[in-house]
């Protein structure tokens, strides 16, 4: 990168923009004018708290309690709750963004042969079967304890796939993408079809049709637990895919 | 806690700024990935526990692995001037 | 009425059938998508006779509005729904004879489901999403075909996508400190924002809209990625993500930040704002266009200058400038697919790419040729078209303006003059007698022909009998000004929710 | 100065040099760099307005049970998605700089390198 004379130039001009910008930004946030500013809403006024209270259908003042039943919801966990049961259909189009990029990423790829290689040690040959047995476990706890402890369906398949990941720094792999490809469409038709069976068996889309547990039980959460395993399924695999895209020495098909 | 928060600051922002100057790419990724861990640390401290397990499974590892993965692959392209072209599948 | 979200994720079938089917056959996809594209053309034609001019809200999840994520059908909804189906069943046929892998199809179908998701979707955070994986799809469709060119659209589409995806999120972030809410209907009934703040909000959820709109000052993509890529696909991004991006811009300008939401005290100000960029998109849409020789090029910078007209409709906020704006638009998403397609068709046979060396070529495909300048008439304003209902209106309700309408009015009279130059040179072009031999391969054209053949039928008719397009353009600009019924029709009972408005 | 206040000052840093090395940087992945630091950062921000002085993780345990002190969970669930959402397109995006390298030789965008890249004009995309 030739640091020429123009360039730094241009640096220097985008830096006095970029802080003039700032400094008006700053100043509309600390604007006395009439009225409603940055950080002006506490908790208890956002949309947020009526998921805190799971009271979204029956405004009441009654807290969640571990252990009991009769809420709307059955995660424990807040932020699961909103992912796979509030905003269901915004977690639907995160997994689709992830399948375009798959999909985009093995599409540039097709037809691309990789040249170097270099042999891993026998260390790290021996070492990471290992590794990836207590990789994969983790994950799948992860996935499975969703609704529980931090975690789900997004940080477990990633969790999954760095194993395949491993994998891919210790093998010249031959890539057999099949498996995954087929894994991604279960997972993708999967999550359809549990959507469609709320919009058929209930009244909306994505609705949550099985019966809820006590907060904290593993079978508490309904359509979360399913929607959770069937994410795991779908992101391990696409991420494994994404891999295979950039690390696979053979790639004979032209997807 | 205070001083541990800007201890934490000053590394994100000195590590982002040593990014954009870096000369080697391999370098600039590692650091990168760095200040995801940084900030998986920051959405501890926040209590925002999910977010931290994904961004350090998604955003500083695996991402750092796919920075490493393509600049690997731009060097074995560079050595062995490789420009076959693709015909299939348009 | 519960059916609806089924409408839109027809495309997904395919999608998620595409890895596994893509397996058994390379090409999967290239005769079931137009079967679901056209299904959901026969289910928008069903849901527009049942309901039209009818809003509804479609709750998703069974959680009420301003807390869970809905859809809302609206006279928009209607003719974005049947728009995007049409244009994109269609391209598609025209674009059939093409061996398209499986992969390609399935991101085809995901940049449709992304358009439809932004037209329907209530709610602005699912809206940013979807303008995601709108953009993801069309990274990894614009270096389809193309190496160079098209890596080289690749680039220049990504940098500016991901930085003002970015910026749509921060404008979402503060929306959500200050207001507490996501949803659009929820965020419009809520308290005034501070001038300042609703200012850098609006602006920073604006930058996304104008990048999609290619509108100004960022519409530096547009040339590039229309060149790199497949023609067919240059006229889906122009015809079905033109119409989307207009559409969700007309949606949150005019209902988010009306004169009688949350945005009041900013509500001028982004006015002005708008009235310069689309004063700006015309003038340098057009005059890059007249100086440009690359066939696609030249319809790319068109497409800018269309936008821009349709924005600077929006932005008078007037109900008939707005409806004047609607029907441009629909012109526009409907000639300049039809232009796209004939203008690849033309590159293909010809093996050139810059429209002055290709003369002559209209002479041996007479058909593409009139049909080539029926839909460059339109665009133009040619009486009898439709874009001369619409323009005609526009000029209209700008002569009540201020300042910046007699600028913007000035924009399109000048407008009117360059387009029509160019237009008439490159057509001229193409009739004219060939100086040297130029090398024409002949080529099976059956599958061009019958798309274009429809969407001239839907311009001439439209054209031709102008009350039709207007009695809908007047429904969605009734709809899109109205901030006090989409609030109601989303959030019955305000009072009942609980949370502070 | 307030803990939240530090969050706050950290987001706005990283926003702010991702922004200058998006516009600045010529280099494909350096760019691919800055637009990471620029998503940190907003999810930074995302969080950091969720936060608040005292609160609890929004999990219900047997120890924090019948209780509303918890941050605010809507903000997690969107930096969740932010995450993937980057993660995606940093994916494509490394395809797309390896196509560019590969059919280029370089990873520099030619912005401002003064014409380092030589583009064939005539190339036939029908």
């Amino acid at each position: 990168m030739r640091a020429n004379k123009n360039y730094v130039i241009f640096n220097i001009a985008v830096l006095i923009l970029m802080l003039v910008a700032t400094l008006y930004i700053y100043k509309a946030f600390n604007s006395k004018a009439p009225g409603r500013r940055i950080m002006s809403v506490p908790i208890e006024k956002r949309v947020s708290y009526r998921y805190i209270t799971k009271s979204v259908l029956n405004p009441t003042e009654r807290r969640v309690v571990f252990g009991e039943t009769g809420y709307e919801d059955g995660s424990a966990n807040l932020v699961t709750s909103i992912v796979v049961n509030y905003r269901a259909f915004d977690t639907l189009l995160e997994v689709i963004i992830l399948f375009t990029a798959t999909a985009g990423v093995l599409f540039l790829m097709r037809g691309r042969k990789r040249t170097g290689y270099s042999e891993a040690s026998l260390i790290v040959k021996t070492g990471i079967p290992i590794i990836n047995l207590f990789v994969a476990v983790t994950g799948i706890v992860i996935i499975l304890q969703g609704h529980l402890t931090p975690g789900g369906g997004f940080p477990g398949g990633a969790v999954v796939a760095s194993g395949f990941f491993l994998s891919f720094l210790a093998y010249k792999y031959k890539a057999n993408k099949t498996v995954f490809l087929i894994l991604e469409t279960i997972g993708g038709l999967g999550i359809i079809i549990v959507g469609l069976l709320g919009l058929f068996l209930k009244l909306s889309f994505l609705e949550n049709f099985m019966p809820l547990g006590p907060i904290g039980g593993f079978f508490s959460s309904g359509i979360v637990l399913i929607l959770y395993i069937l994410i795991g399924i779908k992101v391990s695999s696409e991420i494994s895919n994404i891999g295979i895209a950039f690390v696979s020495h053979d790639e004979k098909e032209g997807l | 806690m205070i001083y541990l928060v800007i201890v934490m600051t000053v590394i994100m922002i000195v590590g982002s700024i040593a990014i954009l100057f870096q000369k080697t790419l391999r370098k600039a990724a590692l650091i990168s990935g760095i200040v995801s861990l940084m900030a998986a640390g920051f959405f501890v401290l926040m209590k925002a526990y999910d977010v931290a397990i994904t961004e350090a499974s998604i955003g500083a590892m695996l991402t750092t692995a796919l920075y490493f993965f393509s600049i690997k692959r731009i060097e074995e392209i560079e050595k062995t001037g490789e420009s076959e072209t693709r015909d299939e599948g348009k | 009425m519960k059916y609806v979200p089924i409408l839109l994720i027809l495309p997904l079938v395919s999608a998620f059938l595409a890895p596994a089917l893509g397996i058994v056959n390379k090409k999967f996809g290239r005769f079931f998508n137009p079967i679901l594209y056209g299904l959901g053309i026969f289910f928008g034609i069903l849901l527009f006779i049942n309901e039209y001019p009818e809003s509804h809200l479609i709750v998703i999840g069974g959680w009420r509005p301003p807390f869970g994520i809905n859809l809302y059908i609206s006279p928009l909804s209607y003719i974005g729904i049947i728009g995007i189906y049409l244009l994109a069943f269609f391209i598609h046929i025209a674009d059939i004879e093409n061996p398209r892998s499986s992969y390609y199809n399935l991101l085809f179908a995901l940049f449709v489901f992304s358009s439809l998701g932004v037209v329907l979707t209530g709610d602005i955070f699912n809206l940013f999403i979807f303008l995601e994986i709108g953009s993801v799809a069309v990274i990894a469709l614009s270096s389809a075909v193309s190496e160079r060119a098209g890596t080289r659209a690749a680039v220049k589409y990504m940098v500016p996508s991901n930085l003002v995806a970015m910026f749509m999120l921060i404008g979402i972030a503060l929306l959500y400190s200050s207001l507490g809410t996501l949803n659009i209907a929820h965020i419009t009934a809520s308290q005034s924002l501070n001038g300042a703040i609703a200012l850098v909000i609006g602006l920073s959820i604006f930058t996304s809209l104008f990048f999609e709109a290619e509108l100004f000052p960022f519409n530096t993509w547009v040339p590039d990625v229309y060149k790199g890529s497949a023609s067919t696909f240059s006229a889906a991004l122009s015809g079905i993500g033109g119409l989307a991006s207009a559409l969700v811009l007309g949606r949150l300008f005019l209902t988010m930040m009306g004169p009688e939401s949350s945005f009041k005290l900013a509500s001028n100000q982004l006015s002005s704002i708008l009235y310069i960029v689309a004063t700006a998109s015309i003038l340098i849409g057009e005059f890059s266009a007249l100086k440009e020789r690359d066939v696609k090029k030249v319809l790319a910078f068109s497409s800018v200058g269309q936008m821009g007209l349709v924005a600077l409709a929006f932005a008078t906020r007037n109900p008939l400038a707005v409806s004047a704006g609607i029907i441009l638009l629909v012109n526009h998403s409907f000639a300049k697919p039809l232009l796209m397609i004939v203008a690849g068709f033309f590159v293909k046979t010809t093996n050139e790419t810059r429209w002055d060396d290709m003369r002559g070529v209209a002479r041996q495909y007479p058909m593409m040729g009139v049909l080539f300048i029926i839909a460059a008439l339109s665009l133009m304003g040619m009486p009898f078209f439709m874009g001369f209902w619409g323009k005609i209106e526009l000029v209209k309700s700008l002569l009540d303006g201020g300042v910046l309408a007699w600028v913007g009015l000035g924009a399109i009279l000048i407008s009117v003059i360059v387009e029509g130059a160019y237009f008439v040179r490159m057509s001229h072009a193409f009739f004219e007698q060939p100086t040297e031999d130029i090398k024409i391969a002949k080529m099976g054209k059956m599958s061009i022909i019958i798309p274009i053949c429809v969407l001239v039928t839907v311009i001439i008719i439209l054209g031709i009998f102008p009350s039709i397009m207007q009695g809908f353009a007047n429904h969605i600009s009734s709809d899109l000004l109205n901030s006090n019924g989409y609030i109601n029709n989303i959030i019955q009972s305000v009072s009942s929710a609980g949370v502070e408005l | 100065m307030t803990l939240q206040h530090l969050f706050f000052i950290n987001a706005a840093a990283l926003i702010f040099i991702g922004v200058f090395g998006i516009i600045t940087r010529k280099n494909i992945i350096k760019i691919l760099l800055a637009i990471n630091i620029l998503e940190t950062g907003v999810n930074l921000l995302l969080v950091a307005i969720g936060w608040r002085a005292g609160s609890f993780a929004p999990i219900v345990t047997r120890v924090h049970s019948d209780i509303v002190n918890f941050v605010d969970p809507l903000p997690q669930a969107m930096v969740l998605t932010a995450i993937v959402i980057a993660f995606g397109t940093t994916a494509v995006g490394l395809v797309v700089a390896i196509n560019y390298f590969r059919t280029h030789n370089s990873l520099e965008t030619t912005s401002f390198s003064g014409g380092s890249v030589k583009y064939d004009e005539d190339e036939v995309v029908s």
